[in-house]
């Protein structure tokens, strides 16, 4: 075990990949010679070389299309978007080309590609840059989303990403790069592919949340344990498609209760899918209708003290974890 | 604008060229036979022929090796034939049966054929121009000499995908052909009312630094000896190369196109230059064929056609289950209920 | 009162729109000298001459661009989308500068376009042309999002929208354009915007569907009143955002069971966000848990044996509908 | 390639230039205070300084009309200060103020001024490209004779949205000026190392049928000369215009950035044509004005940019019921709970 940073996770993910397989590559914006915008890539340039570590221009759907013809020939591209705000000019590339081409040739190509970069709000970025496109990715059959919220998942589901035969999107967080955490050592240490994780065990309520939110939801439930005796159980799902549903079930049926804390709008969003989802299987074992803890029904806006209303706080998962207590 | 020499021909053996014209035949038939089939709604979706345009494919694709990559649009029978795709195959998918060259999932819009490097059709205009890039890319990172030739019409050049393909293809000297079929119409819109210019090598040649090669996409040698040429620059790490091959469909864009933006008239001058009438008067000029054996050509051509629809009629509909399979690798988890 | 086909009734109501109001112009790949690729727009052209009814390159993100800086001057396009698949290549401009203009400015720009065009599986076209993206642009905040099903609807929300200041995604469908019915001839006959309708008057249980399943679920709705008894009330949504809560909730109060019907896919889509929201809302109203039909998880296939069996059916709204009532 | 005549100097008036100085010098001081606010976190997000580069927006938009657009990418305080932007709603904007220039919602990046038609500063790069084709359209439909000039830089060369927006304002005739802004750099990749040619008029100019001209950007009146050409080409219903304007950023691509892509020598050299040095000089040399003038007008500045950031940081938040306002223009129902 090391103690690491997210961003040296991601690393060393996509490091100890590329030395086990040398179909794997890096590619796009910044990622060689200046580093990485967010020094997620930093030093690979000097490790890997330029045929390896490649810088592109600002064509997303060109670079984008160009790792997914070059994963159908057998490479095993990881594309980083900028962030994924970027994502939604190759929004086609992903959704026709990514995900549809096993189908539609009949399973005679695999997309093995990794698109991965930040995404969220990451603090006064407006609009454009703060976009969360978890739910309109999960939306497609044909494509893997995956969101870590700790180096060490960050390391462990990157290297699966990398290693899965069919077109992922890895969604990091820009708010999470720095922080640090024990990560192991091992090179075939794997977080497999839909698998969610419980972070904080408890009996009394169900917090299902991911990336960012996991860490915002670890401490409401702190919180709550210590000012309200309420012990809440909060499973980071980390796969957003699929839905480990094994793993949230055998929670919900344990606490009767849920609240689904998440970074996305709330219309349309991942919260809502995740919400139907345990209503339809076990509804009858729910004790409370699930809460939700969203952002705003808004574009994001600029000025902090307008955006530091905008995402779930402790405030706010207390208040709903309360609710579905009835207390 | 470069001019294609014309003087060089002949080009191929007479094997060679007996065979391309073959390929030309089964293609035109294998349409033909389409049409009526869609008429009789055995086809469904949208069908677009390629009736016309015949020797643009098998004169380019028939100089590459067979481990060349093959790419192109939605109107993709003919590049797939070319290719070497079974007939059989094609026509199972134009039928929505299992043993489709997709296994009944792509339909006539999204041929595929992994065996023979045919990296399908594509349905979203210029998609396709990205992922020939990155095929050519993957050649040259493994040190190969495989080149990707990617097929697109006049309509796609308006597309962003292009653009970006193109600087990065220019860049990266990426070993990728980009065959342009100029049949002068996207969909009922004429290329001077889609393109600022009606030449097409201006957009797409030197503007990207790519060779910008006008040819006269129905004469299939022609069509060979560029394509030849651009393979060995590709090979040679040189780069891309644009061919802006001036072509005319004999059809409308999709089964349901009126076709009011043209005459008869304009239709009837078209199909004296029929590149299949053409290629067959110089190969008998040249003695290579006789009349006699393109009759015997044509009768053959037909039947393997018919069987190929016999194949098709009496192939099983692919199984309720596979509804399910190939949307991944990994075992599918359907989000559902 | 005239009876006419749902492609007429588009075409009337924007034929009225463009002679009330000069600002207002129609633009998109085949709809002036071929009429249309679906003949929505046929003889336009010929009334309106090509400054009004304008051709263009396939260059959606070009035109969609162009369409919102024409808007934020003031003129009123109406952009059409061949299919609204083709819009993925456009994504960007519809949710960055479409979508967040007014926001961004700080209210200083209004983008009165609307973005038209058919949506969903037209039969046999595959993956690529059969995308559903009403939950895909519902999402968003800053966009609105109509589907009418039947043509005087077509008529009146069309003409609604037109007049809206704000940007409107406009969803037809190709299978129901050729569809005939009564429709007003009031220049002035609008469906307000954000309204539902409610199809068919029922007391058992609540269908919610929209567009072409709205045809779907009424024939259902017949089938289960005259083989089984059952009354089920049909809403018609209308317009997908903002959701019409309050004919919604009545009607819910009212029956106590949910069904909702739709062609989009099964997750992150909206019937998912639409169940969520009665939940939210009337939990303690439910007798039984919500039931949705949708299309299959799964990319569309090109068969028509395996197509058959992706939409909702009668046969499969019946199944649910006796579900919700426990029979 | 055009190169833009230089001879015909000066082609304006005293005043104007005078005018044109004290905009530039205030461009740099917003710039360099905005720097200073942002190291005390009282900016926050993105914030791309325009320093070096203020002949550009200064010339360009020096010789519009009043009634004429104004649109540009994030790196847009130049182009609104030179558009005659208020510089206390630009620094309440940075400051995320309810006076500010896009009531706080924009920032740095999303900078909105529409009584002066200032259309945007746009942060996905290229996407506000087909923007300005559509206010062109606008015009033209009207049968006005408004011009859009739409600013971006030399990455976004590489956009397919570029693509898109340069044919069809070809093929419309749209009256938009497009001006390229090649600081050699798009972020910290080198021209060379994300375009196929460091001559951009070659990809941007005769490519779309456009002139294609090539101007020193820190040259205010080259730029205003070459402007005006393409104002009067624009306005006569000739169509769009394409420039390149070679210049250079002094500062990082964002306040974020550590800019080691480049020595200290390289921007000492490039600080030797400091615009707004050139200009006074020539300006002195006129005999237009004095030292003692200029020294003048940078206190003043000076004040104007202090009372600006006074003014921004007395101004109130945003209050939280405008988190819901301004989305839509009809009353706006959040979809929630
Ligand atoms: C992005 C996109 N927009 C529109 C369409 C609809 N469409 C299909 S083919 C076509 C015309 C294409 O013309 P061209 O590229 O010249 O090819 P051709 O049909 O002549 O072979 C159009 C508009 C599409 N498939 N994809
Ligand atoms: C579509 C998109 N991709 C990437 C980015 C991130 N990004 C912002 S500015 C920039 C560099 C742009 O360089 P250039 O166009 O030359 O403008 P300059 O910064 O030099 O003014 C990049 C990569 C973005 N904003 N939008
Ligand atoms: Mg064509
Ligand atoms: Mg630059």
């Amino acid at each position: 075990m090391a103690v690491m940073q997210y961003r040296e996770a991601l690393r060393a993910a996509m490091t100890e990949e590329m030395e086990r397989d040398d179909r794997v590559f890096l590619m796009g914006e910044e990622v060689a010679e200046y580093n990485g915008a967010y020094k997620v890539s930093q030093g690979m340039l000097d490790r890997f070389g330029p045929k390896r570590i490649i810088d592109t221009p600002i064509s997303e759907e060109g670079f984008a299309g160009i790792g997914i013809g070059a994963a159908m020939v057998g490479l095993r591209p990881i594309v980083e978007f900028m962030t994924f705000s970027f994502s939604l000019v190759a929004f086609d590339q992903i959704v026709n080309n990514a995900a549809n081409m096993r189908y539609m040739s009949g399973g005679q190509f695999a997309v093995p590609i990794v698109f991965r970069g930040n995404a969220g709000l990451a603090g006064s970025l407006g609009a454009t840059h703060s976009h969360r496109p978890e739910s309109l990715y999960s939306h497609f059959p044909g494509l893997i989303v995956m969101m870590p919220a700790t180096p060490a998942d960050a390391k462990g589901m990157l290297k699966s990403a990398i290693r899965s035969d069919d077109p992922i999107i890895f969604l990091e967080h820009e708010n999470l790069l720095g922080d640090k955490g024990e990560v192991p050592d091992d090179t075939d240490f794997l977080v497999p592919i839909g698998q969610a994780d419980v972070k904080r065990h408890g009996s009394d309520v169900t917090i299902l949340t991911y990336s960012r939110s996991t860490i915002t939801s670890l401490k409401a439930a702190e919180h709550l344990a210590e000012n309200d005796g309420i012990d809440c159980e909060v499973v980071d799902l980390r796969t957003m498609r699929p839905l480990d549903m094994e793993t949230i079930l055998s929670s919900v049926v344990k606490t009767h209760r849920v609240v689904i804390v998440e970074e996305d709008l709330p219309y349309c969003g991942i919260g809502a899918a995740i919400a139907d989802r345990v209503y339809h299987k076990v509804f009858d074992e729910l004790d409370a209708p699930i809460r939700r803890v969203t952002s705003l029904d808004a574009p994001v806006p600029y000025a902090k003290s307008l955006e530091q209303h905008f995402l779930p706080t402790v405030e706010k998962i207390a208040a709903a974890v309360k609710e579905v207590c009835y207390r | 604008m470069a001019q294609a020499p014309t003087e060089v021909k002949p080009i191929v053996s007479r094997n060679q060229a007996v065979g391309w014209l073959r390929q030309m035949l089964l293609i035109r038939r294998f349409e033909e036979r389409s049409a009526m089939l869609y008429q009789n709604q055995k086809i469904g979706g949208f069908c677009h022929l390629y009736s016309g345009q015949e020797a643009v494919a098998v004169g380019s694709i028939g100089v590459l090796r067979e481990d060349d990559w093959v790419i192109t649009a939605y109107r993709d029978h003919g590049h797939a034939l070319a290719r070497g795709m079974d007939p059989r195959a094609g026509m199972a998918e134009m039928l929505g049966k299992l043993p489709g060259c997709s296994r009944g999932k792509g339909g006539s819009m999204h041929f595929f054929d992994a065996e023979k490097g045919f990296m399908g059709g594509h349905a979203i205009v210029g998609s396709h121009i990205p992922l020939a890039a990155g095929m050519a890319f993957a050649s040259k990172y493994r040190g190969e000499d495989r080149v990707c030739i990617c097929f697109f019409g006049d309509g796609a050049m308006d597309q962003g995908s292009l653009h970006e393909a193109f600087n990065l293809a220019s860049l990266w000297k990426l070993p990728v052909i980009y065959v342009v079929e100029n049949n002068m119409m996207s969909m009922g819109t004429h290329l001077h009312r889609h393109s600022w210019t009606t030449d097409l090598t201006v957009r797409g040649g030197p503007a990207y630094g790519m060779p910008g090669i006008l040819v006269d996409g129905n004469d299939i040698e022609e069509m060979a000896t560029v394509t030849r040429q651009a393979c060995n620059r590709a090979r040679a790490g040189e780069g891309p190369t644009f061919i802006e091959a001036k072509t005319y469909r004999f059809r409308g864009h999709s089964m349901s196109d009126p076709m009011k933006y043209r005459t008869r008239e304009e239709l009837e001058r078209a199909k004296e230059r029929d590149p299949i009438v053409i290629f067959e008067t110089i190969l008998k000029e040249r003695g290579w064929i006789t009349e006699e054996q393109i009759d015997d050509m044509h009768e053959k051509i037909k039947q393997v056609i018919e069987e190929a629809i016999a194949f098709a009629e009496e192939a099983p509909e692919p199984p309720i289950e596979t509804l399910y399979e190939d949307i991944t690798v990994a075992p599918f988890i359907p989000q559902e209920s």
